[in-house]
């Protein structure tokens, strides 16, 4: 295990140390001290929203707090959902009387944790609401859709539900902006090595040195497929059909594209991944809207890529286009 | 004698001498259709129920609340958070009873696999830890001999490890790979296998 | 060579489609379409700033052709120098009257071809000026300082430049400030694996699973000592020993740091040696000013980290401050 | 015969011949003290200039003069832009010539070696191409015999090869490590000796 680390053990502690120590708009806080929020504190009169969910995914999820973006984040140890203190913590903090929504991906132990919490956290009053990324296609069938995994493009649900906050929406409507916002999300990953758990014994999968795992979840589940590594064009022409074939586009074929680097993956290749995405998009009549290249959502030393599609329209859009001020995200 | 404490410490320690080789089996296990990671996040939850402070005479009830707490706050894995939640079930039930008769165990873990099945959303024959704590709670009730109990546990949950392994998990990280689950131990289920050897040793 | 790519010899070209695709502040120009200049073209009036490198170091050096930072960009080959008609493209195309600054990196081709390309404009009237950024000091001793390779420092040098420019100031005092960024900047990196150019049969270097080289360069160049990897707060206090050591800092000791990535080591661990590197200038008495952790200057896949530490008096703090807009550097 | 394009261009093709070789050769001698990339560098430099449409009786300026602008389209590198600039100088000395004389070559290749010092900076004994060429330019001066130009610039460029293996290099990426660069040849001193003997097959 080749890391830069102090040790195992306290990994997400010293992570966390520097994240907050280098970005004067987080606060470490919470009874767990498990909780990034936005140094301004909660918005008094508006709509909070909460997310969390393990580590090794930075800039995922902490990275997101800030205005038009998330309030609060909870975070877990590495690739294991928050505990349940933290999960308080996060919604406690993100309330500022309006209701908290909690957004964050579809995974048992998050759900578990964020759900226990808010009913401990309603009995004193705070209205929470739930929306759950379930953007991965690899990870159920179509019809099975509810099952999916949260991945890269829960960034697009912060970001549109963000907004919606921001301008003044009730709870009501924040989790419904952010409900459209996930079913109109769908994405794909591969990845060409496997990312190493702190303190495990090794590579969490092995792989061979020409092969690839098309559909690969964000801590190295199995995905569709695993074979030889093909040019980028090819791969990329595979993921864009099977994103397409279930994307709920609208009229004027309108879609924000994020292609998301899994960590090791040079940013060279990302933009080769994106010249030969817009390639054929332009081809089959889409218009690209705000697209993304870059690494948002990571597998620590995971080397490979995903790609997000969202269906816009012009409610969608707006928000997407709306002011937004993270570390990682600034519009 | 009936369970007390004693037995609940001695146990833990007894699966601490077990940890390293079922951490590794574990994340073994999990690795073939999840994320890889059941067995470190175990050894991470009985170190911290171990490092819990419990006054060595407090109640059952005290006792496990103390455990599910640590175990909480160790983890928010999907197995982690229903091992707390089963805990967190069997101490209200024991608040204040310094023991209980081993008979009573089978109820309590019924109650136990109920709550975890109401948190977790799975139900009977998903193929999870669920499945074979039903079998246990259902082989061992009645018995109130501590040895019976242990080997009935025992044979329950291998049994159902075996009769699992070739049918597919329909949730958690492995649900979707319906084909490929088959033939393949669940880990939470394996868990349950391999503390209830460990408790016997 | 596990890449995601269509070929070794388009790599580059695929790579600023996708660039320039994704950027719509940038444009591919210049008759060699090799050059990334703003959008907005040349700003008539004002001082230009072009730079120039090799590929592979994203987002480097394109990524900084921005408002308050570069004019223009030539881009090489991988790890090789821009040839000479895109050192010409960009000096040109960053013209707005007032001459051009060319600022970039000390290596041999990259000075070759922007010295005659240099040449050949004077003749044509366009005045130029040339810093190159020398802040690696594992690539020289103090005393042959003129000597040492420019790293990830460089984007300093772009930053305070590019502000000065911005803020109207002449050539020569546009010069002046560059000169003086790049010596009061320091850098020391170290690599735990190598990078693989495209096309070619293997990584640039082997290394043994539990060592690391410190004081690499950023094209795999020997470093200063080769050895076991070490808890992160070690490799630090090492680096932090080396670099404030000929540091000529100011009174008040304020001092900016770059905690950068070299591309495939996670952002947990560039939070880790943050913490690290921050816990140690506190107790030293260093003031920290606008830290920057992630990654600014990669080698593509190599894994690693580089510290640089810019010494800061009011003058350098006031144009590091000033705004900035660029894809990868937003103030 | 008078040393002519054919020359030229024969010479090139036996370069291309032996250019997996000296690819693979020069890559890993800049590994050691460089960033591994001459082979890959000298491999497409080469490329170019043989895809490089050169009329078949253009002039030795105007045919050297095309390869050096395929080159420098091809490269930024150190070495590639130091042979442009040999190739240049030499292409301005020859302009209009359809041949010159075998005992010319010499000092072209002294005047090559001084722009490449003037634009490269480094001075005789820097341990780089520079000095190869200077003591090819020297041995051959005066020879007007093709093979024997050759033998004699084979012999002085491998004897120089040999002569600076044991030195420390004082220019370029190696230089630094002037401790770590002795025992290694240099891979443009080497490049010098390989394309000499690829012509001579
Ligand atoms: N919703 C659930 N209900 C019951 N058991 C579950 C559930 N989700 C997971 N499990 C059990 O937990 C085991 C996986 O645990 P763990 O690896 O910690 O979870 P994860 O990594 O998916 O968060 C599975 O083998 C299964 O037995
Ligand atoms: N300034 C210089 N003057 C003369 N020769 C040089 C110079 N710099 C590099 N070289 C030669 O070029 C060789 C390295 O070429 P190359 O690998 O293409 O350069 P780089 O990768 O450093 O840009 C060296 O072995 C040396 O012979
Ligand atoms: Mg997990
Ligand atoms: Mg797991
Ligand atoms: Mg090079
Ligand atoms: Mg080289």
């Amino acid at each position: 295990m080749k890391k830069l680390l102090n040790s195992p053990t306290s990994y997400v502690d010293d992570v966390l140390e520097g994240l907050v120590a280098a970005n004067p708009g987080f606060v470490l806080d919470g009874q767990s001290l498990r909780v990034i929020r936005r140094a301004s504190g909660a918005v008094k009169g508006k709509v909070g929203i909460a997310s969390g969910g393990g580590s090794g995914h930075l800039p995922l999820f902490t990275g997101y707090v800030g205005q038009g973006l998330l309030s609060t984040c909870a975070i877990g140890n590495v690739f294991e959902g928050p505990n349940l203190q933290s999960c308080m913590d996060a919604i406690s903090l993100a309330e500022g009387g309006e209701g908290v929504l909690l957004l964050f991906g579809n995974y048992g132990g998050d759900k578990m944790n964020f759900a226990m919490a808010s009913e401990m956290l309603e009995e004193e009053g705070i209205r929470t609401r739930t929306v759950l990324a379930t953007d991965d296609i690899a990870s159920a069938a179509p019809d099975e859709a509810a099952k999916r995994r949260g991945v890269a493009g829960l960034i697009y649900a912060y970001k549109i539900a963000g907004a919606a906050a921001e301008a003044g929406h009730d709870l009501d409507s924040v989790a419904a902006f952010a409900q459209k916002t996930v079913e109109a999300t769908r994405t794909i990953g591969l990845a060409l090595n496997s990312c190493i758990v702190p303190g495990s014994v090794g590579p969490t999968f092995q792989i061979a040195d020409d092969e690839i795992e098309m559909g690969m979840g964000i801590h190295g589940e199995p995905g569709i497929w695993r074979g030889k590594l093909k040019p980028a064009g090819e791969l990329v022409e595979e993921m864009l059909e099977r994103l397409l074939a279930e994307l709920p586009v609208n009229e004027g074929k309108r879609v924000s594209i994020l292609v998301n680097g899994l960590g090791a993956t040079p940013l060279d290749e990302l933009y080769i991944i994106f010249a030969e995405a817009k390639k054929r998009l332009d081809a089959s009549g889409y218009t690209i809207v705000q697209p993304m290249v870059g690494n948002y959502v990571t597998s620590m030393e995971m080397a490979g890529v995903s790609i997000s599609l969202l269906a816009l329209d012009d409610e969608l859009a707006h928000f997407l286009a709306a002011p937004a001020d993270s570390p990682f995200w600034k519009i | 004698m009936d369970m007390n404490q004693t037995h609940l410490k001695g146990a833990l320690d007894r699966i601490i001498a077990d940890l390293p080789a079922i951490e590794q089996e574990l994340n073994a296990a999990d690795a073939k259709l999840g994320d890889g990671d059941t067995g470190g996040m175990f050894a991470r939850v009985i170190g911290a129920m171990h490092a819990a402070e419990v006054p060595s005479n407090s109640d059952l009830g005290a006792t496990l609340s103390a455990y599910a707490r640590a175990t909480a706050a160790a983890t928010g894995s999907s197995l982690g958070t229903l091992i707390a939640t089963a805990m967190l079930t069997i101490a209200k039930q024991t608040k204040g009873r310094m023991e209980i008769e081993w008979s009573e165990l089978g109820p309590l873990l019924e109650q136990a696999r109920d709550a975890m099945s109401a948190r977790g959303g799975a139900t009977l024959g998903d193929k999870t830890v669920l499945d074979a704590l039903d079998a246990v709670a259902r082989a061992i009730k009645g018995l109130s001999d501590p040895a019976t109990v242990h080997s009935a546990a025992q044979a329950a949950a291998v049994a159902t490890l075996e009769d699992f392994r070739n049918r597919p998990n329909k949730i958690g990280r492995a649900r979707m790979f319906a084909e490929a689950s088959i033939g393949h131990d669940d880990p939470g289920m394996l868990a349950v296998v391999r503390v209830i050897q460990a408790i016997g040793r």
